[in-house]
């Protein structure tokens, strides 16, 4: 039978696959490279057919399983929870809980935050930086949802709470759009994907960005001047799951991967390909020597108390954010 | 006038086609209007007419790629009306040739052979055997761009006869060579013909061809059969003033019958100039009617005034050589006459001192046998 | 029964064009605009209303981003013309017999190749670190690296790039079409170059023109990858949009409602171009 | 010719342009295809050797596209989608080219029309009406017969369809161009000879339309397997090369096996281009 | 004979066009090879040879479109070498016309007005005016595909004539009308021709329109001029065997001499036919010389071996009627000779007794000024 995974690129190492391979050779793996919009978006096309296993972050499962309908409760005897940093795990239960079944368990996690090369931006701190005057043309963002929250954390707001509050959430977004059209001039591009972020940075093009922490421990192993800066006002925090779409026909052989990979030195190969950390116990010391050096680089304990993990998306907000970030993408500043 | 039968009396005995009263109406458009005729075994018919007259409607009613919308048919006897085209024993040699450009000339005379399952050995000596009697035994293996136009025209007759057809129909088949071939195919076509003893039936609307090759021509127009006969008898007995018109050059008028006697009568044209002419069998005109006159330059003898004069006939006028249209053997005068208008003589221009020129006064002079005149 | 046989085949035939235009074309269409006229009131629960379009209309950036997709399309149909109309004519008429068919085919190379590759391949060129800009300071043209990317004008260059061939083929093949003579016969009566080419040349070539900027401007508004890839940071394209309704912000409904304008505007851009140029559809792309 | 081209400046201008204007064309094709043989990690600048890694190498990092599983997934998927949309886009393209062609029936000049509006619709919307569409039917029939209509969801047969609601309108102008250009009296010989209505479809008029068909199928093959805009929305778990290059390079990051792919692609379909215009060339016509 | 220059005194004043020494090579194609010719004012100049022979390259130097490889043209006494095309007083008619499509017949006839920026109103009034006198004053407003083929032949002359051309070049404008309309055309353009009183240079392979309409004809022939002068002196007086071959029709015999005197030769054929011929001036051939022998089927006299002999000629030969190919006034006989070969000789057919038939027994007469020979 063939294993369709629905995930993030670099998620499904090949060396994993093919070990996975040779244990169950009657399982195929077939890969789909995604993010979590896509994943969404594809699972409602198909009604949650197609895939036997996706991987979306914490935070995107309760709202489209409201809407959609496109998951099915797991099964969690089939997993070894054991295995899991239990805080995670209760974490991502807690917010992916609908009628008291529970629909995925976590996976990865991974903060967002910046990165600045540290040869050339030596001060470079938190997310109003990329607005600033000094780097001009010399920084980029993600025109996505996290640029959104990052600048709020760094005016002061605390957007997560003001979910509750969605006018209060408009007003919050309001400023953080004015201020992200006023930084426009600054910044020399958006980027889309690791790959031209990546591009950008390696070439010095640019010298500090928004970024995922993944790509910047990458990075880190090409120029040691490139390292990950945990915002002032603390990184964003994310945990990629597992999920079972509604219509998977291979149920079995998910479970079968997602022990799989929980195993300690599989989780060292994915964590080698992914550069986020394993959602378990002892996921830190798992990881490859490179990134664990990056990531101590990067993140001081304080770092890690002060990492605000996403919030579940209520109903509303995507479309809010997604007004705004056309609003920024259209404005015509420099 | 619509029906008309060949007079010779060889034809009343086996005749390889047979039409009767045939019409075919496209909607409202008459292509083919109560046509019969009928053609003995072997020879070689003609349909001649205008463009639009409706030839090739009438040949692809024979072939079946139309039905007539009443009359019938017959192929040595038997009516063909329920046979779809590919099973008529009728050929058919198309305009343009129609040989297939994707198949060499082999496959190309082979290909009849092959739809009726005739055996691989046999399809063999029969295609070497039609291309001997075309005098082309080498070309089975080109490829049809390969062939001159003229060798074209002859494998395209090869693949019809190679099936042994009762008739072979001919669509303009020379329409599409330049001038020197289409002379010269003229007369390999008759020889083929010949060669081959199988009844051609030619359609054309250049009367050199049907007159050359024939040995009977239908002169067709609007649809309808003007008049069937042999080619020497269209030309000098017409009966109908679009036969006349139309085979031959013809000096033409309109006028009138001033006078009648026995033998003849007297026209007048509307210009004003005064003929006679002589009364042909069956011919119903009387004084007074309007008519259509004729008389071709060949028949008129034009010599400057100033020579003495011969016996040129009963017809004489003045003019004066408006100008000479030299083409060889062919050349011809134009001469204005006394009414002002211009009259075209055949003439000899043999490029000594004698030769009409522009200018000079010359006598015109023809046979009242050779004024043809009809009711208009 | 001949004329049955003919109903029959007749029949026959227009089964797969009607089963391919109603179940591919038309049926997802009117499917489309029913969705279009869904609104969204709460999860899982829709009403029928024009929500999606008055949105549209009260919000400025969507409306200018059709515009601005619009009034580029039409720019970069005008340099396809501009740029194509030249070539197309030296294929047509200037090369030798030979030369013709290597010319016409290495136009066609790209056209065989995907937006995505060709993309990349500008992105490898224009970057600021990339081979022009380093090609330019090594031979001492400039001496600060320069960026070509993320740009207006370099998403126009890109879209150039990628349906120009849509304007070439059809000029190549109207002007083929043309008789030497009539060139000829425009100079024989003491017209200039540029006489010959107003008033002979062009209108001759008309439809083909008129086809070849039909297909260009269609592609170009529809385009996706292209804009997205090189376009900066104030660039966007109402592709763009519609993919983000779709899929960052699963809101089809809306997004079928883009789609349908985006059509509805590209049609009435062509229907316009048409009617100025005394064209039909059918005498333009169908011939060409 | 013109007069003007007699001028000799003007001339080398001309041919300056048009040189200018293939560098132009080429520039980016190289610049992708050269990349592949770049011995680095990253397909840009500086050049750091020439190697043929990307194409043959086994292992990681440098896994060369002829070992690269999913790679190869990919252009086995575009190969089956691309030789599939060819075969319906010719079948239906050729039926069409009868039916305008030959056929006689009321309003065939709006049918016409009908005909060639595919190719001037943007291939985003054809994507997700269609994707609309299926969905509609496969929900409706879920919800009323709890039946699951795998085959109506995004996958292979819903890119098929997608493509084909396209490239059917290129097969069928190519095709009717040429059945144009048939001389029906060849049909009518054959007949006349005896041959029966089957037999002159197979003998004469298919013969005479085969290079029309071959080149349309080559365009439609080629056409589906560079197609992006229309594929992106109906792409299930089997997506071919251009959505798995694309996948690669907005979410993976590329590496200079993505230039290899390209680089194999432009060589590929320039061959494919080049046999396309080979066969439809009529050799009559030289 | 490279070079020739016409005899007619009055062409030594003033010429429209003055060709001298002019090359033209394709690569290695010699296209045109060593052409000189003068055309005095106002006449009627064609040029005529087979397919291939470097008509239109010839044409088109004269237009403008290509350059002589060497040699000079002159147009009214000044070289036009460096004038562009659309500067040259020099209008062409082109083979298919090429009248606009998108133009209708006012806009196509005001184009070359408009282009050499004459004012609205006068291009009104010319463009009437030409109408006119090609009595066609009705057609302004008309679209080209709304015309017939005679028209817009007619058209294309007048968009030339508008524009008050020193020379009008025609490159075979006739080739693509049909038979009749050919007929009709050739007298047409003669009198357009008298009409604007300009000079007209016209192309064609086919003779009986360079004859007919032209004051002079030049011979053509791989990229050289054989013979220039009057139609009948080339039809009478071949100077070379292309020529004799080429214009009218012609018996043609490979043979050699076999005896010469102070009148003329005597020639045997091949075949062993045996005929004299005179001498004409200065032609130098001898005896044991290799020639070609022409006689033309006109010239030879086809009587019923059993009627009296009249006086036909130095030459005469017995033979049988093989076949009677029946053309109205070109009516000819196919003779089978003594030594077997077919000879074409002109008769009358009048229907009557005396016509001749296939197997008549026949005697063929014709003078030994009538034989030409050629060294071959
Ligand atoms: N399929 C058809 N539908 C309608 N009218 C037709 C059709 N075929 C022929 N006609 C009309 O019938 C008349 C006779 O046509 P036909 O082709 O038989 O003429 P023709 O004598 O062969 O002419 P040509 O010498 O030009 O070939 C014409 O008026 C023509 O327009
Ligand atoms: N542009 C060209 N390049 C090479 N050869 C040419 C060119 N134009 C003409 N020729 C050659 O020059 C010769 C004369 O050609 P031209 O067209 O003048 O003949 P023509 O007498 O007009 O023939 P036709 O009666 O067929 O029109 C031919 O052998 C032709 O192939
Ligand atoms: N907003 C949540 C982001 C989750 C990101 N997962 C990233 C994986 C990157 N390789
Ligand atoms: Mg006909
Ligand atoms: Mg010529």
């Amino acid at each position: 039978e063939t294993l369709r995974l629905l995930t993030w690129g670099s998620y499904a190492p090949e060396e994993l696959v093919q070990k996975f391979e040779e244990r169950y050779p009657d399982i195929d793996v077939e890969v789909t490279f995604s993010n979590n919009e896509e994943m969404i978006a594809k699972l409602r096309a198909t009604g949650g057919a197609g895939f036997d296993l996706a991987q979306p972050s914490h935070d995107r499962i309760h709202a489209a399983q409201m809407e959609y309908d496109i998951y099915k409760p797991l099964d969690l005897s089939k997993i070894d929870t054991s295995v899991m940093e239990a805080s995670h795990l209760e974490g991502v239960k807690a917010n992916t809980t609908i009628d008291g079944e529970v629909y995925a368990v976590p996976h990865q996690w991974g903060t967002s935050g910046l990165m600045a090369n540290k040869a050339v931006a030596p001060d470079f701190k938190g997310w109003g930086d990329l607005c600033d005057p000094q780097y001009q043309g010399k920084t980029s963002m993600r025109l996505k949802r996290t640029i959104l929250l990052g600048t709020a954390f760094s005016m002061g707001h605390d957007p997560f709470a003001a979910y509750s509050d969605l006018d209060k959430y408009q007003q919050i977004l309001d400023e953080v759009a004015e201020k992200l059209i006023e930084c426009k001039a600054n910044i020399k591009a958006y980027w889309k994907g690791g790959d031209d972020l990546s591009a950008m940075m390696l070439s010095g093009e640019i010298v500090a960005s928004e970024t995922w922490d993944s790509t910047a421990y990458k990075l880190y192993g090409q120029n040691k001047d490139i390292v990950f800066v945990p915002p002032a006002t603390g990184a964003l925090a994310w945990i990629d799951t597992f999920a079972l779409p509604r219509k998977g026909k291979a149920d079995d052989a998910a479970y079968k991967w997602i022990n799989f990979v929980l195993e300690p030195e599989n989780v060292t190969i994915m964590s080698g390909s992914t550069g986020a950390i394993a959602a378990v116990k002892g996921g830190l010391e798992l990881l490859p020597e490179d990134k664990r050096n990056a990531v101590t680089a990067a993140f001081t304990d304080a770092d890690i108390a002060n990492l605000k993990f996403f919030a579940n998306i209520p109903a509303g907000v995507e479309d809010m954010e997604g007004k705004t970030l056309e609003k920024i993408k259209a404005a015509t500043g420099g | 006038m619509n029906t008309a039968t060949l007079t010779d009396s060889a034809l009343e005995t086996a005749y390889d086609l047979e039409c009767s009263n045939i019409h075919k109406s496209f909607g409202s458009v008459r292509a083919v209007d109560d046509v019969s005729f009928t053609i003995p075994k072997g020879s070689f018919f003609s349909i001649l007419g205008p463009s639009g007259c409706g030839k090739t409607t009438l040949m692809r009613m024979i072939a079946g790629f139309e039905d007539p919308t009443s009359g019938d048919i017959q192929i040595k006897g038997k009516s063909v009306l329920n046979t779809p085209p590919n099973k008529r024993n009728v050929k058919m040699v198309f305009q343009h040739l129609a040989l297939f450009p994707m198949m060499n000339v082999y496959e190309n005379i082979a290909y009849g052979l092959r739809c009726v399952g005739t055996d691989k050995a046999e399809i063999d000596r029969k295609v070497k055997d039609v291309l001997d009697r075309i005098a082309l035994p080498d070309v089975a293996n080109r490829e049809i761009h390969q062939l001159s136009g003229g060798q074209k025209q002859r494998i395209a007759i090869a693949r019809c006869m190679v099936m042994d057809p009762d008739v072979l129909l001919l669509d303009e088949p020379l329409g599409a060579l330049d001038l020197k071939l289409r002379e010269a195919m003229k007369i390999e076509l008759k020889l083929l013909q010949h060669q081959f003893n199988t009844t051609f039936i030619y359609i054309t609307h250049d009367q050199s061809e049907a007159l050359v090759m024939s040995d009977h021509v239908a002169i067709m127009n609007e649809g309808r059969f003007e008049q069937i006969g042999r080619p020497e008898d269209l030309y000098h007995n017409p009966q109908t003033s679009f036969v006349a018109g139309f085979v031959g050059d013809s000096n033409r008028w309109a006028g009138r019958v001033v006078a009648e006697d026995a033998s003849g009568f007297r026209l007048e044209t509307d210009a004003g100039l005064v003929m006679t002419s002589v009364r042909a069998v069956g011919q119903r005109i009387s004084a007074g009617q309007n008519v259509s006159i004729f008389v071709r330059p060949e028949f008129i003898k034009a010599r400057k005034t100033s020579t003495p004069s011969a016996d040129g006939g009963e017809n004489s006028l003045q003019g004066r050589v408006d100008s000479v249209l030299f083409n060889g053997a062919n050349s011809r005068v134009l001469v204005r006459g006394p009414v002002g208008e211009l009259i075209e003589a055949d003439v000899v221009v043999t490029g000594g001192a004698d030769d009409l020129r522009a200018g000079d006064d010359v006598t015109l002079e023809w046979s009242a046998a050779q004024t043809m005149c009809f009711a208009a | 029964m001949q004329s049955d046989i003919k109903r029959l085949s007749l029949i026959l035939l227009f089964a797969p064009f009607a089963l391919w235009i109603a179940l591919l074309i038309i049926l997802p269409h009117m499917g489309m605009v029913v969705l279009s006229l869904r609104e969204k009131v709460a999860p899982r629960v829709y009403e029928f209303g024009f929500g999606n379009y008055i949105d549209f209309i009260n919000e400025p950036i969507y409306w200018n981003t059709l515009l601005r997709t619009g009034s580029m399309s039409i720019l970069v149909t005008f340099l396809a013309l501009l740029i194509g109309f030249p070539i197309a004519y030296y294929i047509a008429k200037i090369a030798g017999k030979r030369s013709r068919g290597a010319l016409f085919l290495l136009c066609l190379i790209p056209l065989w190749v995907s937006d995505l590759i060709r993309a990349f391949g500008w992105i490898l060129l224009l970057r600021e670190t990339g081979v022009i800009s380093t090609f330019l300071i090594r031979i001492g043209l400039i001496d600060q690296p320069i960026e070509f990317l993320y740009n207006d004008i370099t998403v126009v260059i890109g879209l150039v790039y990628t349906v120009i061939l849509f304007m070439i083929v059809p000029l190549v093949s109207t002007l083929d079409g043309m008789d030497n003579a009539m060139i000829e016969a425009g100079y024989n009566l003491g017209g200039n170059g540029f006489t010959v080419l107003r008033r002979i040349i062009v209108p001759y070539a008309m439809p083909g023109i008129v086809s070849g900027c039909i297909v260009v401007f269609m592609m170009t508004a529809g385009s996706y990858l292209t804009p997205i890839l090189l376009g900066g940071k104030n660039s966007s394209w109402f592709t763009e949009q519609i993919y983000d309704q779709f899929i960052t912000r699963f809101n089809w409904e809306s997004g079928a409602a883009f789609g349908f304008l985006l059509l509805a505007f590209t049609s009435v851009v062509v229907w316009i171009g048409l009617r100025l140029t005394g064209q039909t559809l059918a005498n333009t792309v169908a011939k060409s | 010719m013109a007069s003007s081209t007699k001028n000799q400046a003007f001339l080398f201008g001309y041919r300056a342009y048009m040189a200018a204007f293939f560098i132009f064309l080429a520039a980016p094709l190289v610049a992708a295809g050269s990349f592949a043989f770049n011995d680095s990690l990253f397909p840009a600048l500086p050049w750091q050797g020439f190697t043929l890694d990307w194409f043959f190498n086994d292992s990681e990092p440098k896994l060369g596209m002829f070992h690269d599983r999913r790679l190869l997934r990919g252009l086995y998927y575009s190969g089956i989608i691309g030789v599939m949309v060819s075969l319906l886009a010719v079948f239906v393209g050729t039926t069409n080219a009868f039916l305008f062609v030959r056929g006689n029936f009321p309003a065939k000049n709006f049918f016409y029309i009908l005909m060639i509006l595919p190719l001037v619709i943007p291939g985003v919307i054809l994507g997700i009406s269609i994707l609309v569409m299926a969905s509609n039917i496969a929900n409706g029939v879920e919800d009323r017969f709890n039946l699951e209509l795998e085959f109506l969801r995004p996958g292979i047969l819903l890119v098929v369809f997608g493509q084909f609601s396209f490239v059917t309108t290129i097969t069928s102008l190519v095709i009717t161009a040429r059945l144009k250009k048939f001389d029906t009296s060849l049909e009518e010989a054959a007949l006349n000879l005896g041959a029966s209505r089957a037999q002159v479809l197979r003998t004469v008029t298919l013969p005479f339309l085969r290079p029309a068909m071959i080149a349309a199928g080559i365009v439609a093959f080629l056409v589906s397997f560079e197609n992006f805009n229309t594929t992106l929305f109906l792409v299930g778990s089997e997506s071919p090369l251009t959505i798995t290059m694309y996948d690669r390079m907005a979410k993976v990051g590329s590496t200079p096996v993505l230039n290899a792919v390209s680089f194999f692609l432009i060589v590929g379909s320039g061959l494919l281009a080049l046999i396309s215009v080979v066969i439809q060339r009529d050799p009559k016509s030289e």
